[in-house]
């Protein structure tokens, strides 16, 4: 296997490629506070000298591969962490994973890289992306729901999450509807809502657009109908939503209010240090760098040992806020989900929290097609 | 043949009608001036002459071919061109490529992407000559921007010359051109009479009257007489609508 | 009125006016006369500090106003007809009218009075008027600034003779209303009618000023500018 | 299905207005004053980030309301001050260069001041509620109120633009300046305060659409270009035309979205419907520009020049 | 006739001023490798081959936008042509640079042709906003485009090969290669705008009411120059998705098109080398404010505004104004 150049040298460089602009940035932010909080808590990475490198990759694709090219090539980074989205991931896993670099994603985990493209070099602390779509699906399968109204922002990922859905729920639906990307203005989506009366809605909307869709469903007096989400009312957009998100359901590997020491450590430090309750996006990448902690540590801080190094990220032996975690055959995470509530905090703030649990050490759907 | 056949012309804007039923024959080499009050249309009826504008009714012919469905260009090629009453050149280009443009386009085969043409000297000599024709060859290098009112409107006769149309629209071309050199330019024109038909629209009678073979009277449209300089001169009824007594004093 | 004192203004590198006086008194009409290109323009130009005065003054009403913004010397008495009549093309005639004018005597009426043609296609935008139109336009919106002094850039380019005949006859009416004007125009016979004093303009510089009868009393200017 | 269309049909003409009352500075500015102004999707993000902030510290929308306005007139009138009086006279292009810039650095400066986090403003109580239409369906106050509002501003403009003498000389301004000034009016003094009224109309736009919209470093940028597109079909300079635009791009917008797929089903297979209406449905907005234009070249109502 | 010479000659004398500053530009790029290897840096190269192939694009964009007035907000799709020509034809084998420049020229040729068609009906910011429309249908379409990844794209497995050489391989080859094409194409838009065509279609921004007087019918050299850009700007494209490796909608969308005018205004409109330097300057500078600072877009910010406000044309007119270039005219 490949040896990356700076497995020599006698300091750790991890390279974080979040979305730091633009609409986004709120996302790409929390993971790099969540990661550089378990950093500062922890000090030296696995004992050795650490250096973190932050990168903007601006949303854009093509400059996010660039930017990797310049972690792996020029500052010889030992570890790469990030991205928020599948796009950019796809445009980095290329350039950071030939060079024998290993990759850690924080967020998105697309499904040609859990099956097919399996990496040898790509880890994710996260989950597959169909999965918190899943749990909703299994959540109104449970519900007996037999009239849900599907409606997610018309791309990629958009698609993926209703067909997500689809794979745990198998009641019929009202509408499956697709909105334009970046869409302002909801109360035509919602005028069909309320002509139809589901059982309930389904929805993504990631970042501004759910935030909209949040506020435009309370005012539009149809609070009455359970609304279920993924990545929509979460701790990014819960500051702006405020009380017209809460009651709200979405599903989730994890959720600020679980109630084990670790997360207690990650999230009243978190709250401390940046004013703000942290949602998984901080979570995930505070995993990675407990991940690399404890990897380097057991090698020792040899890295030109690739097997080993690998030997010792698999076994993931730290403690993750979430609780059970471990790694698949693919390098995707085996983990609980739950479905989580937006509720208003005793400290006033806003921020989800657990109400059951859905799937029990769940594995992702194409684990299977990982020929590693 | 007549060079210029003109049968019924109309165009209106709105309820307005701009030029009613026109018909004019234009003579091989004869210099036919249009005159009438301001707002009669004369500037319409080049307009529509040169394809500029489109026709409500009516028909133009050049020689023996009806041209009035063909666009601007394409009368421009077989012969008919124009110049205009409120100066239109290329700002940005010197004077020497404002004319050497229309050369080149006299010459066809402008789709030619290779070669320098700043270096064709054919194309810069025959445009110095119409520049010169135009008294303007000493402002060969000025931006046309750059150029003063009177000489823009050298400029403007200057390009229509570069053409070599066979029949030449003009559009009120002494306009801005001052005394003594609004003689001389008369002078020019007088020597090229012949060489091209022109159909010359003017305000100063001076040079109307020193240069047309024939003369038609435009008033709202219509036009209402045509006939020698002299016959227009004592018309009444051009007196009445259009010259005034200041003729008479002159 | 107006006084200018060895103006100097130029366009980029290149200088135009190299010194030009003259003044024209209340109620006087006064004529800038010269070849094509000799800087009669940039002159009024830069009375109006449109092109900036590199060097001399410009006063108006005893008041220096050199290099001042436009609308500061429009407001101190001068109106401008500019030369190629420059209308807004995106108003129509009325609006073109009002858009600019001042309180004075006068009025919407008194121009359409003058020019019944722009009554006729009052509602007509700018640049759908035929030549001549414009420039009664260009007139007109001069006048309805109620100026003391008018400045006439070629006001009567391309006016038929019989609508030129009735701008000298509305000029004249002005000046005997003790307005003052400034004028640029080739047809100097018109001119020598009713102008008072000539200013003749060669390569920036003022090669000759006199009173009408001085005018036609000197044979090589007379020459140059009268073909009688 | 008929009710649907109707209510639709409905939705189409208020998210129309919406549009509109983001465009009506744009309008102003750049279709009247002819001044491509990129930073108006900013100075509308800049209104909603003003009201969050002083809604959050006065504890009242209106307040917040009413502080906002002052707050924006001092922004318009810095902004006009310090660049935009120097690019009047300047080629579009120039003009859209330094805008960008301006977009760049308004952009990062609200994200240093305010975060990332979207902001929530609150909505006004007395305009909390909602109101029974047809059956099940409601329709929130908040949105008459700002269907009111923006044809409050609407109607304000077109009388402005249309008749009176601030509207002629800044049509007349835009295409020839020093004459104007020459004429005696002070052109530049006259740009300077329709400029901050543009900038005043869009921190409106951003204010009232606060309570229903998220408030994040986004929201300028993405209606940015739909308000340059709603001012075009009308046609460039024509208030009555980027009304229309704005209610035609809305109502091709939510309508085409629902029925276009319903429609399109009566002519291909669903499943090729589906997909096709799929891949168009984005698209509607520009392919309604393009109709327009290529049939229109100066938009709806734009003049020939 | 004494004036004729000194007209014939003066023209000369400009354009060379202006060859000679992009001649500079090149011998720069030339050695850039060297020197990067030199200081231990080759990954500069990588990021050089970027500048490169957006120099590119920005240059043909110039072509119209500087020569012709037409002002592409939709560049940004034959961006995109290009690289999807490179991933679709990879996809079925074709890995041949040629076959895929080819590729990516037919369709831009073929798309250009249609959209300019309709655009050119309409002038100024109507233009510029069909032209938008037109690149928006693109970006979505190519977003729905499932069986390549959608919106999120596909990465590129290898480089392509040319004429079946490994050519592309080394990053040193890719990016030579890209300045190779990078000066074929100077040379060509050089070529066409002293050219009679090139005369012609200044001619027409300057005044096409007075073009047609004197016979020319605009439509065909603005349509024209108009396929002759977008299949420029898909070359580019080609060298981008080798660059990147990568090929996703978002190299389409109008931010990109507008980066690309960015480039072009800011390098100096007109002048053919000045946005292959606007270009080389936006994305440095990106680079090194974005490695100074998180707050990069401020500073970029204020360094356009400053340009404009004290440098109206650019770099190019900064260069000017040293005395470094000569002005043409
Ligand atoms: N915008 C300009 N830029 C550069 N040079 C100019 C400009 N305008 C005029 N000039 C030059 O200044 C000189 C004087 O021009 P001006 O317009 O004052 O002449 P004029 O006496 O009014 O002539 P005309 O009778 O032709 O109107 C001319 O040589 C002209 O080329
Ligand atoms: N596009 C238009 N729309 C409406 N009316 C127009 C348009 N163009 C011209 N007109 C009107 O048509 C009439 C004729 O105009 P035209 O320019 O032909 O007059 P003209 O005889 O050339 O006058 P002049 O001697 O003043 O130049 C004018 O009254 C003018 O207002
Ligand atoms: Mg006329
Ligand atoms: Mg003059």
């Amino acid at each position: 296997q490949d040896v990356p150049a700076g497995a020599s040298d006698d300091v750790l460089k991890i390279g974080l490629v979040y979305t730091l602009s633009g609409p986004p940035a709120a996302l790409g932010e929390q993971a790099r506070d969540g990661f550089l909080l378990a950093a500062e808590k922890i000090g030296e990475l696995g004992g050795m000298k650490t250096e973190i490198i932050i990168v903007d990759d601006e949303g854009k694709p093509d400059l996010a591969a660039q930017k990797a090219n310049e972690l792996v090539l020029r500052d010889n980074v030992d570890f790469v962490v990030g991205p928020i989205f599948s796009n950019i991931l796809m445009a980095i896993v290329q350039p950071v994973t030939s060079t024998g670099t290993v990759l850690i994603s924080t967020n998105a985990g697309t499904s040609t890289l859990a099956g097919e493209a399996c990496n040898p070099n790509f880890y994710t602390t996260s989950y597959q992306n169909d999965q918190n779509h899943e749990v909703m699906g299994a959540y109104a399968q449970a519900q007996g729901y037999n009239n849900v109204f599907l409606m997610t922002p018309n791309y990629q990922a958009g698609k993926d999450s209703q067909a997500g859905f689809k794979n745990s729920y198998k009641g019929g639906t009202a509408g499956e509807i697709y909105t334009e990307l970046g869409q302002l203005d909801f109360s035509s989506e919602l005028a069909q809502i309320a002509a139809f009366q589901p059982d309930a809605v389904f929805t993504f909307m990631p970042g501004g657009m759910g935030v909209n869709l949040v506020k435009q469903y309370s005012q539009a007096g149809l609070s009455g109908i359970p609304f279920l989400s993924a990545f929509t009312v979460d701790e990014t957009t819960l500051p702006a939503t405020q009380d017209a998100a809460v009651g709200m359901l979405g599903g989730a590997n994890w959720a600020p209010d679980m109630d084990n020491a670790a997360n207690k450590e990650f999230v009243d430090g978190y709250i401390a240090k940046y004013g703000a309750v942290p949602g998984t996006y901080a979570m995930q990448a505070y995993d990675a760098a407990q991940l690399i902690n404890s990897a380097v540590a057991k090698v020792g801080g040899d890295l030109t040992d690739r097997a080993a190094l690998h030997a010792a990220i698999k076994e993931a032996d730290f403690d993750s806020p979430r609780g059970d975690f471990s790694f698949g055959k693919n390098n995707f995470p085996i983990q609980d989900f739950y479905l989580v509530e937006a509720v208003k905090r005793e400290d006033g703030m806003y921020g989800t929290s657990v109400k059951e649990k859905i799937f029990d050490d769940y594995v992702d759907n194409y684990a299977d097609q990982c020929k590693m | 043949m007549t060079s210029l056949t003109v049968r019924n012309l109309t165009k209106s804007f709105g309820a307005l009608k701009v030029t009613d039923d026109v018909s004019l024959a234009v003579e091989p080499g004869e210099i036919h001036a249009i005159i009438g009050p301001n707002g009669a249309g004369k500037t319409t009826l080049i307009s529509q002459l040169s394809g500029q504008l489109g026709s409500d009714g009516g028909s133009v012919s050049l020689g023996d071919r009806d041209i009035t469905r063909l666009s601007m260009p394409d009368r421009v090629k077989l012969g008919l061109a124009r110049s205009f009453q409120i100066t239109s050149v290329l700002p940005g280009f010197t004077t020497l490529e404002n004319v050497a443009l229309a050369v080149q386009a006299r010459e066809g085969s402008s789709f030619r992407f290779f070669g320098t043409v700043a270096r064709e000297e054919a194309l810069n000599r025959a445009a110095l000559k119409a520049l010169a024709e135009a008294g303007l060859d000493h402002r060969a290098d000025v931006l046309a921007k750059s150029l003063s009112h009177g000489e823009h409107r050298r400029l403007e006769l200057a390009i229509a010359l570069a053409t070599e149309p066979s029949v030449l629209l003009l559009d009120e071309p002494l306009a801005g051109v001052g005394g003594e050199d609004a003689e001389t330019f008369v002078a020019n024109l007088q020597r090229l009479k012949g060489r091209f038909t022109m159909v010359l629209i003017e305000h100063d009678m001076d040079a109307v009257f020193q240069l047309a073979d024939r003369v038609s009277v435009l008033v709202y449209g219509r036009i209402i007489a045509t006939g020698t300089p002299q016959a227009i001169r004592s018309d009444p009824q051009v007196r009445a609508a259009y010259l005034g007594e200041e003729e008479e004093a002159a | 009125m107006l006084d200018v004192n060895g103006l100097e203004a130029g366009y980029g590198d290149s200088q135009i006016l190299f010194g030009i006086d003259f003044r024209v008194r209340e109620g006087e009409v006064v004529t800038l006369l010269g070849r094509n290109g000799m800087g009669k323009t940039t002159t009024i130009k830069s009375i109006f500090g449109l092109v900036k005065p590199r060097a001399g003054s410009v006063k108006i009403g005893g008041k220096n106003l050199t290099g001042a913004d436009p609308h500061r010397i429009a407001l101190a008495g001068l109106g401008y007809v500019p030369e190629g009549r420059q209308i807004f093309p995106t108003l129509n005639v009325e609006e073109n009218l009002r858009a600019t004018a001042r309180p004075g005597k006068w009025t919407l009426q008194r121009i359409y009075d003058l020019f019944p043609r722009l009554h006729e296609r009052r509602r007509n935008m700018g640049n759908q008027l035929s030549g001549g139109e414009q420039q009664m336009l260009a007139i007109g919106r001069a006048l309805m600034t109620n100026p003391q002094l008018v400045v006439l850039d070629e006001a009567t380019e391309g006016l038929a003779p019989l609508i030129r005949a009735d701008i000298w006859a509305c000029l004249e009416r002005l000046k005997q209303e003790g307005e003052a004007i400034l004028v640029i125009d080739k047809n100097v016979d018109a001119l020598t009618r009713f102008a008072d004093r000539h200013v003749v303009v060669e390569k920036g510089r003022v090669v000759w000023t006199g009173s009408t009868p001085e005018l036609l009393a000197s044979p090589q200017v007379k020459d140059r500018f009268l073909h009688v | 299905m008929m009710n649907l269309f109707v209510l639709q049909l409905l939705n189409g003409v208020q998210l129309g207005v919406l549009l509109f009352l983001i465009a009506a500075g744009l309008t102003l500015v750049f279709g009247i004053m002819d001044v491509i102004n990129l930073a108006h999707g900013v100075l509308y993000m800049v209104g909603a980030y003003l009201i969050a902030t002083f809604a959050a510290a006065t504890g009242s929308f209106w307040w917040g309301f009413l502080l906002m306005l002052p707050a924006a007139v001092l922004v318009g009138l810095i902004l006009e001050f310090v660049v935009m009086r120097r690019l009047y006279a300047r080629s579009h292009l120039d003009q859209v260069l330094a805008t960008f810039g301006l977009v760049m650095i308004a952009t990062e400066a609200v994200k240093i001041i305010w975060g990332t986090a979207p902001l929530s403003v609150p909505m006004p109580d007395v305009f909390s509620g909602s109101i029974p239409l047809m059956g099940p369906l409601k329709y929130p106050v908040y949105r008459i109120a700002i269907i009111v509002a923006g044809l409050a501003v609407g109607l304000g403009l077109f009388v402005m633009v249309n008749y009176t003498r601030v509207g002629m000389l800044l049509r007349a301004g835009a295409t020839n300046r020093s004459t104007v000034s020459a004429l005696g009016v002070d052109i530049n003094r006259l740009f300077a305060v329709v400029f901050t009224l543009g900038a005043v109309l869009a921190c409106l736009a951003g204010a009232l659409v606060a309570p229903i919209l998220s408030v994040d470093t986004g929201m300028g940028e993405s209606v940015l270009i739909l308000t340059f597109v709603v001012v075009v079909i009308g046609g460039i300079g024509s208030v009555k035309g980027a009304f229309l635009g704005a209610l035609l791009v809305a109502v091709v917008d939510t309508v085409g979205g629902v029925f276009g797929p319903i429609w399109l089903r009566e002519i291909m297979d669903p499943a090729a419907a589906g997909q096709t209406g799929r891949v168009l449905a984005p698209m509607l907005v520009y392919i309604l520009m393009a109709v327009i234009l290529s049939v229109k070249p100066a938009g709806l109502f734009g003049r020939t020049a | 006739m004494s004036d004729a010479t000194a007209t014939l000659t003066a023209p000369r004398r400009a354009l060379t001023g202006r060859l000679k500053a992009a001649l500079v530009l090149f011998v720069l790029f030339a050695l850039m490798p060297p020197l990067a290897a030199a200081l231990n840096d080759p990954f500069y190269v990588l990021i050089g081959t970027r500048i490169l192939a957006f120099a590119i694009a920005a240059m043909a964009l110039d072509l119209i936008l500087g020569y012709g007035a037409m002002v592409s907000f939709g560049h940004a799709a034959y961006l995109g042509f290009g690289t999807y020509a490179v991933a679709i034809l990879a996809s079925w084998g074709v890995n041949d640079l040629v076959l895929q420049i080819l590729a990516a020229i037919a369709i831009s040729a073929i798309f250009a042709l249609v959209t300019g068609a309709i655009s050119l009906r309409t002038k100024g910011v109507y233009f510029i906003m069909i032209t938008l429309a037109f690149g928006q249908m693109a970006f979505f379409f190519f977003i729905s485009l499932s069986a390549y990844g959608g919106d999120d794209g596909v990465a590129l497995m290898q480089r392509s090969t040319v004429l079946g050489m490994d050519l592309l391989k080394s990053d040193f080859g890719l990016y030579y290669t890209t300045l190779a094409i990078l000066v074929a194409l100077f040379v060509l838009c050089h070529r066409i705008v002293g050219s009679r065509f090139g005369r012609v279609l200044t001619g027409i921004r300057e005044n096409p009411t007075r073009m047609e007087a004197i016979g020319y019918s605009p439509f065909r050299y603005q349509l024209t120059a108009f396929v002759i850009s977008g299949c420029i700007t898909a070359v580019a494209g080609v060298m981008l998705a080798n660059q990147a490796q990568f090929v996703s909608p978002a190299f389409m969308s109008w931010h990109r098109s507008g980066e690309l005018i960015v480039m072009v205004v800011l390098g100096g409109v007109g002048t053919l080398a000045g946005p292959i330097a606007g270009a080389v300057a936006a994305l440095l500078l990106e680079e090194w404010l974005g490695a100074l600072s998180e707050h990069w877009k401020l500073f970029f910010g204020v360094f356009l505004v400053l340009m404009v406000l004290f440098s109206p044309r650019g770099i190019t007119g900064l260069l000017e104004k040293a005395g470094i270039a000569r002005r043409q005219e």
